[in-house]
């Protein structure tokens, strides 16, 4: 999948403090501004609420997401479901699976707890290891540094399913494994967020204000953690918000190569997987799925957008998925009041105090 | 027909009126001059002659003509004939404004060939030719640079370039030398001037710096939030401005040619008060906050005060006795050659010196002289005779006695030393591209002195100043705090930041940022804590209730005033400001500069004051050090070199800065020309 | 014995039904009429044929193959001593003469064996095959360097334990000894009367000595049938074969080798093999496979085709798949705990998950349902379609567990296959009507393989299955069942760990039978008598449904392999 | 470029640094996983003799640090190899000889990674011209209905599985509709037609995911830069919208565009298992995932360094085609 892609895109989330980007409540209305981002977040929404409430709603359907019912399925015709629409009815409100009878709402209910939870839960742990490799290479020492970024570019450099492969196969069965496919997915993937926390904090550390607190005598630790991590919110919520819908993506592709969760429980990818070669003979069943994961991606990747316009609104007018002039007036408004103050800002910026890193664009402040 | 024609110009960005009822006309050849603070609106009404405000969403009302284009109503195509044919714009930044993927001649000869039928070969050639019109050495082959192989200058050159490429009737200049060092400014200046003479297009230059203004136009049209304040000829507005408001930011403006004024006149001029000048008690800023109730701290806006500080024509003896020094300031004091203006006769200077401090505050001012000295080109030590100037040891001797000597005057007990740096160099980068910012410096700093360090771009000067609060640590040479040399941070020595953008946490209350040293030296009462911060914020002038705001709630002044409270609440001996006040305005400048001394005396504090514009380092410092390319080129008392400037370097600073006279400027630019020409 | 083929690419075969690797073996179609799409059904010589198959035909050394009958694709290329009969169904399950005049004359125990050379076999290089040649291919499949094929040899041959192979060894195995180029005489240490089955592999083809380039030899191997290597890319991904001029149908009176050349593509994906050949687009429509089958999808879209589904070969291979218990870990150490679970069972559930009633066949015996099996029908648990689960708890009761027990079913987690994830949930949810409650343990491959193989690591509760090296029973009971193959520190079948001296006695006599049908009816006794220890639970016989384009002509499936046999299609 | 040499050097070394450490990660991490090699090599059935004998023959009773000093010794000396009939030298660098084939690994790659290459190169083709092209329109239509579609559009690459896209376009396109031939891998240097026809529909499919994510880079990118100052000067000298958005703006995404597409392609040399698998292309995704399965350790470690090697080696091109594309940036 592409990280590098979504890293990217986050990268770009937040690199200086933006006038007025401050608290929750500037982020909340900021996002509220949005309707897209509205929606998808009210879709997501939803969807945790499906999952939470998975066991209840299939109760209320009365179903579950294990019994097999071999009388709902034509055994002569491998198993493909009597009735029409995958055996649509009351009983079962969105038919059956092929082959075993199993109630498909019950399992797309069930389903999106295991996809959403890996998903979120290997986000969490690639954002971690991230932030505490990217912004320990960015405060330590250069031996520091050149360790963990050398190990960053391990990591990035190391085709992700093959670890994977090897991984799920090292770990013994007992371990639950959802949380293994979790725990794999976030250790194989961590590198590009460390990048980015590293350069993001590299920049921050420079900021004015980190200055400031260190005259104020606090220690590096507590610098990283109330004038560093809050900096870093921006590009690595940014860069959660469009990581969880690609390792959902991963899972189903893990699933696809038979790694993944394993059955009984239920899994969108999973279901995605043993549903592709069923598209002619019961559609309903691939379709469920795929509409399931599609709407989810969807949703997620609108609603980053939306956290990231709302975290860096310089953004507003570049990854916006809905627009409205309206917006793009103001944000020009606010540029061209602001641009009185901010012409007196360029003057007397000295020698840059850190030598550039690659890709860090360059202006030869001193003249000849 | 005039050239340009405002009637009743208004533009509106969502509720935000920006130009509100502006009416002007600008006739064939002629210069006008848009002065105004931030927020006025001055450059909004340049974008709005070119119809640049199409399609942002703006509501832009009224009527616009430009030579002979209603913009208002032409089509889209017409308006496209007027940018850059009829009228050329000139922007601020002169690197963000060219595209830095380009070659700069296949630039001009893009923009050349969208108004002329020509083969791109005829415009590449137009090109050089505008290129090297505009004094861009080696044309043909500079034609094929990229921006950023250009310096500041030949950029803002280049951009010049590209307006004069279609001959346009006129050029609009938007804050076209904001962006550059006094000496490019001055050249830049020079050769608008030399281009209106040689093709005689019309000039609306848009700036808020008065000076620039005087050196370059027939009329100056002032502005404020949106609307005319004042219009008339330059010399008129100038020598004999009618409007108050005109009047507060000539006084504001800082005066390279006028002696210190000592900080005691600073701070009671402050409270005596010229509030009547500002019809707005929040100049500053829209979402300035309500002005504090402390007696001795000026409320924001409230004052002219930054007048006072350049107000006379101060006697030398001033400085020894700083007491009585502001009081007597003539109200039109116009000094010679200087043509230095006083602003406002409502300027009365100290009024009443607080009882028993004056004596206890002064000697830092008079302890200047050799106090700097700079190993490697130590114009102090070259006047004072001793020969080879660079092959000194960091210490020379006899600017050493100097100091003594002049210090014995006023220093007494408490002269004595508190920040010595000696031999500091800073390289950045590794290897071939490694360079020192910093190259053997050496200075003392001695207690309730002010050091003024000033210096182009690129001179090294934040460097330096980052090396004294130990922030960047010497690559060689040691910082000595009160005789102990010292490794890293010492809250006793704090620093006040440039960018009050960048300089506070954005995330973070103000107060929990004031609060910062006092919980890092190991405080934990909360009340205590809370009442020490609310303290120090109605010292410097805001109010204890602003413990909870956010920076984004104030105005650039107000968040450079939390700044210093936050430098104030280590119980600093040393602070050091790195270009305190230049991202201000200048109403705001003074403000802050004057609060800077005020607590300077107060609290026995030395200031190391680093900044480019060598009026506002003049106007603080006791002694001053000029740097150029990481080195101290000169250094003394302030009245020496500005007054008797030694090194070239330090004359060229001080003959570019804009003079506030235009008949002065007319000279000084012949002056230069001679220079050059020589 | 076809072991879970650790080698099925986990990725080839995650979307498609059941796959049978490469080498898979027999089968019969009982629906027979699997002839090719009606029209003329003279089989044409000539054109090409394309093999469209999942799984390359890796290590493509006679030496280092695993086939039933001597394969598919390798019988193309090598001739064996014996061969499987090429005929449709139950016929298949035969052993015919191949490059030997017979199938074999043993002495009178049959520890010794002797067969005869055709006159006039020749290599593609026109030189003469010789018994030495045959001798020296059976010798070169013992170097560890060609590691890879069945155990019998090592297992049978006099002396043959600890040999290592010409390579090492260059004094050769005296237990095969030729003494003309024409005869070869096998010494075995015990009586085996099916020696003619095991003649039937890969192992028993000649290589000249000369030609031997050791682990390189399956870039090109020197072929003795009908047609020769032409292209070997990528150990077996694409192999291209043409015709062997040397070869004539005189001497073979089993390959029919219509087609000039064939084109062996392999890597795909099973799903899309199947749409390939459905589609039948330009050489697809001469194509087959010989190791992908219908998955369930397929069929049900398959069925509702006429065109379609008169393209659709079926085929039987003696294969079960079953429950297995350790009778070792409790608690299946009680036979009342297996015999209950046997009956829970649900049958239905479990076919309808190996791709229903179309894709695989209830078994309650543990040999498969073939007359050559010695299939002998039983039902001693009956559990009905669905599973008797009142039966089961009162059998639980009686083992001490009213209350129901919770046990662990260990599974691999490959997809799609006999042992997969999928079944293992079906037997889980069948369990849960009889109070027993399942808790699946799903292994990687290797690691399943691994520890149910292991005397000390193996599972007490867990999928397997089994199929045949050939169509009898003795190879089919025997490494199952037989005591003395207990294996204690390596590769274990026996995983019941049953060590019955009569059923160890029994094995030893019925293998001194050289009269295979008599054999064959000894063979589904003893399965009966083995059955009542319930160490087993059979679940299904799996059928293949195989697509062939719609230009293929002459579709043979025997029982014996399951899967077409490409020397016998013609293209159109 | 004076400094280019040391760039280069830094680079090579850091990548040998890296390569070097994955390997060991992969020797380490196989050596603890389930599988007997051995067994699994010899075959099923194989006997504890025979198992012996065929793990003396690959040196699998070595201890794992000598496994690995053999290992780094090929590549720096080369290694014989018995036959069995004979010698084989793999000459330096020799990255082993798979347990499972005897062929060389070295020899395995040469033949897989034309397939990948091929897949990746054809894909990245396509994936920048769908996907820049997409990001260019809808930069320049922003805010109109054609931009909201097109947004939709990416969007919903992005959100479905190549597995799922992969296989519904070869069943209808090739399948039903019968517009293209089922995919194929023919050699480019036997039938450049057939070549290109039978990775049409890999291609397409690969860069179908890639296309989205580019276009909402360049949408984004390119917003950003006709948000900058420089478009303004254009527009205030007259300059036309489609030369500002089609030269001006395209000019400053295309850094961003370039470095990410190298990034991608080196991680799309081994990242297109799916791909790979699904069209039965022979590269080394399909190869990887089957010497995993086998434990075939000197394939896995091989295939992996290549892997690794292109990711670096597209890192580094990055760094070169961003410096070369914006020449303000440093090579460090």
């Amino acid at each position: 999948m592409s990280e590098a892609l979504v890293a990217a895109e986050a990268a770009g989330a937040g690199v200086e403090p933006v006038p007025g980007a401050s608290g929750a409540r500037q982020f909340w209305r900021r996002l509220r501004t949005q309707r897209a981002a509205l929606v998808a977040a009210a879709v997501v929404a939803l969807l945790v609420l499906v999952a939470l409430a998975a066991p209840l709603l299939t109760a209320l359907e009365g179903q579950d997401p294990t019994t097999y019912h071999p009388s709902l399925v034509d055994s002569a015709r491998g198993g493909v479901p009597i009735g029409s629409f995958g055996g649509i009815s009351g009983d079962h409100w969105l038919g059956v699976e092929p082959q075993t009878g199993r109630d498909l709402f019950a399992r797309l209910a069930y389903g999106a707890r295991v996809s959403l939870a890996v998903a979120l839960a290997a986000t969490t742990v690639q954002v971690l290891l991230g932030v505490v490799v990217g912004v320990a290479a960015a405060l330590g020492n250069r031996w520091v540094d050149q360790l963990l970024s050398r190990a960053a570019d391990i990591i990035v450099a190391m085709p992700l399913m093959i670890m994977a492969l090897a991984l799920l196969a090292i770990v013994p069965s007992s371990f639950p494994r959802p949380v293994l496919v979790a725990l794999i997915i976030g250790f194989v993937a961590w590198g590009t967020i460390a990048k980015i926390v590293r350069a993001q904090t590299l920049t921050l550390k420079e900021l004015d204000y980190v200055a400031a607190a260190r005259l104020s005598g606090w220690s590096t630790w507590r610098i990283a953690r109330r004038e560093l991590l809050p900096g870093l919110a921006a590009p690595v919520i940014t860069y959660a918000a469009l990581m969880v819908p690609a390792n959902i993506a991963i899972e189903a592709a893990l699933s696809f190569l038979g790694v993944g969760v394993k059955p009984p429980t239920p899994s969108w990818g999973q279901m995605l997987t043993s549903a592709n070669v069923w598209y002619q003979a019961a559609p309903q069943y691939l379709l469920l799925p795929a509409g399931a994961l599609f709407v989810t991606v969807l949703a997620l990747t609108v609603l980053g957008d939306g956290v990231r316009t709302a975290l860096d609104p310089r953004a507003a007018s570049r990854l916006r998925v809905g627009t409205g002039s309206k917006r793009e007036a103001k944000a020009a408004a606010e540029k061209d009041v602001q641009s009185d103050v901010q012409s007196k800002v360029v003057q007397s910026k000295v020698v840059p105090s850190k030598v550039v890193q690659s890709k860090e664009v360059q202006s030869k402040e001193v003249q000849s | 027909m005039s050239l340009v024609q405002v009637t009743d110009l208004f533009v509106e960005f969502g509720d935000l009126r920006a130009v509100d009822g502006l009416s002007f006309r600008l006739e064939q050849g002629a210069a006008l001059a848009l002065v105004g603070e931030s927020g006025s609106g001055k450059s909004t009404v340049a974008s709005a002659l070119l119809g640049l405000h199409r399609g942002t969403g703006a509501r832009v009302g009224g009527s616009i003509e430009v030579a002979g284009t209603d913009v208002q109503q032409a089509s889209d195509d017409e308006l496209r004939r007027l940018r850059g044919a009829k009228a050329a714009m000139v922007f601020q930044d002169p690197l963000s404004s060219l595209d830095p993927y380009y070659a700069i001649g296949d630039q001009i000869a893009e923009v050349y060939r969208v108004h002329t039928r020509v083969s791109r070969r005829a415009a590449r050639a137009r090109a050089v030719e505008v290129l090297d019109r505009v004094g861009i050495p080696d044309a043909p082959r500079r034609s094929r640079s990229r921006p950023h192989e250009f310096s500041g200058g030949m950029r803002q050159r280049a951009l010049i370039a590209m307006a004069l490429a279609c001959e346009p009737a006129l050029l609009i200049a938007d804050e076209p030398t904001t962006a550059l060092d006094v000496t490019v400014q001055a050249q830049i200046l020079d050769l608008l001037h030399a281009l209106r003479e040689e093709t005689g297009m019309g000039l609306l230059l848009v700036t808020h710096d008065v000076g620039v203004a005087a050196e370059s136009v027939d009329e100056v049209l002032v502005m404020r939030h949106g609307r005319v304040v004042e219009h008339a000829p330059v010399a008129d507005v100038l020598e004999a401005p009618t409007e108050a408001y005109t009047r507060t930011l000539l006084a504001a403006v800082p005066r390279v040619d006028v002696r210190r004024t000592p900080p005691g006149a600073l701070s009671e001029s402050v409270t005596g008060g010229s509030g009547s000048l500002l019809p707005d008690a929040s100049a500053e800023g829209r979402k300035a906050l309500s002005p504090g109730a402390g007696a001795a701290v000026p409320p924001e806006g409230a004052s002219g005060h930054g007048g006072v500080a350049f107000s006379g024509d101060l006697a030398p003896g001033a400085r020894a006795v700083p007491a009585g020094a502001g009081a007597a300031v003539s109200p039109e004091g116009v000094s010679g050659d200087g043509g230095v203006l006083s602003s406002g006769s409502s300027v009365q200077g100290a009024r009443d010196v607080p009882s028993g401090e004056g004596s206890a505050v002064s000697p830092g001012r008079a302890s200047g002289d050799g106090g700097v000295v700079s190993s490697g080109a130590s114009a102090r030590a070259a006047r004072a005779d001793v020969p080879g100037g660079p092959a000194e040891g960091p210490e020379a001797d006899s600017p050493a006695t100097g100091a003594e000597n002049a210090r014995g005057v006023s220093a007494g007990a408490s002269g004595d030393v508190v920040l010595e740096a000696s031999g500091l160099r800073r390289e950045f980068g590794r290897g071939k591209r490694a360079f020192a910012a910093v190259d053997d410096v050496s200075l003392t700093l001695r207690r309730g002195e002010t050091l003024g360090i000033v210096g182009e771009s690129g001179s090294g000067k934040t460097t330096l100043g980052r090396m004294l609060v130990g922030l960047l640590q010497p690559t060689t040479g040691e910082v000595r705090y009160e005789g102990h040399a010292r490794v890293g941070v010492n809250p006793a020595v704090q620093m006040v930041f440039q960018d009050p953008v960048s300089s506070l946490n954005p995330r973070r209350s103000v107060g929990e940022s004031i609060a910062d040293p006092l919980r890092a030296r190991g405080e934990r009462d909360e009340r205590g804590i809370r009442r020490r911060v609310t303290e120090l914020l109605e010292r410097v002038g805001l109010e204890g209730a602003h413990y909870d705001r956010y920076p984004h709630e104030f105005s650039g002044g107000q968040r450079q005033r939390v700044g210093i409270a936050r430098a104030l609440a280590a119980d600093p001996r040393v602070i050091v400001c790195d270009e305190p006040v230049s991202a201000l305005d200048v109403t705001t400048q003074a403000q802050v500069v004057a609060l800077l001394g005020e607590l300077q005396r107060e609290l026995g504090l030395a200031l190391v004051f680093v900044a480019h514009d060598l009026a506002v380092v003049r106007q603080v410092s006791d002694r001053v050090a000029v740097m150029r390319r990481g080195r101290i080129v000169e250094s003394g008392p302030a009245d020496e070199v500005y007054g008797t400037p030694q090194d070239p370097y330090t004359k060229q600073l001080l003959a570019a800065v804009p003079a506030l006279d235009p008949q002065v400027a007319a000279r000084r630019r012949a002056a230069r020309r001679e220079l050059a020409a020589a | 014995m076809r072991q879970p083929s650790v080698r099925a690419r986990r990725v080839a075969a995650a979307s498609a039904g059941l796959v049978l690797a490469a080498g898979a073996a027999a089968c019969g179609p009982k629906d027979n009429d699997a002839k090719g799409s009606g029209g003329d059904s003279t089989p044409h010589k000539g054109g090409t044929l394309t093999v469209l198959n999942a799984d390359p035909t890796e290590n493509f050394d006679p030496a280092r193959l695993y086939t039933s009958g001597g394969g598919n694709v390798p019988s193309l290329v090598f001739r064996t001593l014996t061969t499987r009969n090429r005929e449709n169904g139950a016929a298949g399950a035969k052993v015919v003469p191949d490059l030997a005049t017979d199938t074999g004359r043993p002495n009178k125990d049959a520890t010794v064996w002797t067969y005869t050379l055709k006159k006039g076999l020749k290599y593609e290089d026109g030189t003469a095959i010789t018994s030495a040649d045959i001798k020296y291919g059976i010798e070169r499949s013992f170097a560890p360097e060609l590691s890879g094929g069945a155990p019998y040899l090592r297992d049978w041959l006099v002396g043959a334990a600890d040999y290592q192979g010409p390579y090492k060894d260059k004094k050769g195995l005296s237990a095969i000894e030729t003494p003309d180029a024409r005869t070869v005489v096998f010494h075995l240490d015990k009586p085996e009367g099916e020696f003619p089955y095991l003649a039937t592999q890969t192992q028993f083809t000649p290589v000249p000595k000369a030609k031997d380039t050791g682990t390189k030899y399956a870039e090109h191997p020197v072929s003795s049938g009908p047609y020769r290597v032409v292209t070997n890319e990528n150990n077996g991904e694409h192999i291209v074969l043409e015709r062997n001029k040397y070869w004539s149908t005189a001497t073979d009176a089993e390959r029919k080798a219509y087609p000039d050349k064939v084109d062996v593509k392999s890597g795909l994906d099973s799903s899309v093999i199947n749409q390939r050949l459905s589609a039948s687009q330009g050489a697809d429509a001469a194509a087959v496979t010989v190791d992908t089958n219908l998955g369930p999808a397929e069929l049900a879209k398959v069925t509702g085709d006429k065109e379609l589904s008169s393209r659709v070969g079926t085929g039987h291979f003696g294969q079960t798949d079953y429950i297995a218990f350790n009778p070792t870990v409790k608690p299946f150490d009680n036979v009342k705990v297996r015999q209950a679970i046997s009956y829970a069972v649900d049958r239905s559930s479990v076919i309808n998950a190996a791709g229903g009633s179309a894709l695989a066949e209830a078994a309650t015996t543990y040999l498969p349902n073939q007359k050559s099996f010695g299939y002998t029908p039983y039902d001693l648990f009956p559990a009905g379609r669905t599973g008797n689960a009142a039966k089961a708890k009162e059998l639980l009761k009686e083992a001490g567990y009213p209350k129901g027990l919770t046990v662990t079913l260990t599974h691999s987690n490959a997809k799609n296959f006999e042992t997969s994830p999928e079944i293992a949930t079906a037997v889980q949810d069948a369990l849960k009507q009889a109070g027993i409650t399942v808790r699946l343990q799903g292994l990687e491959d290797n690691d399943y393989s691994d520890k149910i193989h292991n005397v000390k690591t193996e599972p007490g509760f867990f999928l397997t299955h089994w199929g045949a090296d050939w169509p009898s029973g003795g190879p089919f009971l025997a490494p199952i069942f037989d005591g003395r193959q207990i294996v204690k520190d390596g590769a274990n079948f026996n995983t019941g760990l049953l060590n019955d001296k009569s059923v160890n006695a029994e094995i030893d006599a019925i293998n001194k039978l050289t009269d295979l049908d008599a054999a064959a009816k000894r063979w589904g006794a003893l399965d009966k008598k083995i059955g009542e220890q319930a160490l087993t639970v059979p679940l299904f016989h799996p059928v293949y449904k195989r697509l062939v384009g719609k230009d293929i002509r002459n579709v043979v499936i025997s029982d014996w392999t399951g899967v077409l046999d490409i020397s016998q299609v013609a293209v159109k | 470029m004076s400094g280019f040499a040391g760039f280069a050097l830094r680079r090579a070394m850091g990548a040998v640094i890296t390569l070097l450490a994955i390997s060991v990660i992969i020797y380490v991490v196989f050596y603890a996983t389930p599988g007997n090699v051995a067994q699994i090599t010899c075959g099923p059935r194989c006997s504890p003799e025979q198992v012996h004998q065929v793990a003396q023959q690959l040196k699998l009773d070595d201890p794992l640090y000598l496994r690995y000093w053999h290992f780094l010794e090929g590549i720096v000396v080369g290694q014989d190899y018995s036959t069995g009939t004979s010698v084989e030298h793999c000459s330096a660098p020799c990255l082993g000889q798979s347990y499972q084939s005897d062929q060389q690994v070295t020899q395995i790659i040469l033949t897989k990674l034309p397939v990948s290459l091929s897949l990746v190169v054809g894909a990245m083709v396509l994936w920048l011209l769908m996907g820049v092209g997409t990001g260019v329109l809808s930069a320049w239509r922003r805010g109109r209905i054609s931009e909201r579609a097109l947004t939709g559009l990416t969007l919903a690459g992005i959100s479905t599985p190549v597995f799922v896209i992969g296989l519904l376009l070869m069943i209808v396109i090739c399948g039903q509709l019968e517009l293209l031939p089922f995919p194929e891998y023919v050699s480019l240097t036997d039938d450049p037609e057939q070549w290109a026809w039978g990775l049409l529909l890999p291609w397409f499919t690969l860069a179908l995911s890639e296309a989205a994510y580019f276009a909402r880079l360049t949408r984004a990118s390119m917003l950003e830069t006709l948000a900058e100052d420089h478009i303004r000067t254009f527009r205030a000298y007259g300059v036309g919208e489609r030369s500002l958005v089609g030269r001006h703006a395209l000019r400053g995404a295309l850094a961003p565009i370039i470095a990410l597409n190298a990034n991608d392609f080196g991680s799309a040399v081994g990242g297109a298992v799916l791909i790979e698998s699904l069209f039965g292309l022979p590269g080394i995704g399909q190869e990887l995932v089957h010497a995993v399965n086998v434990v075939d350790l000197p394939v896995v470690v091989g295939m992996v360094l290549v892997i690794g090697f292109f990711v670096v080696l597209a890192n580094a091109v990055a760094d070169v085609l961003y410096a070369v594309a914006d020449r303000r940036v440093v090579l460090t």
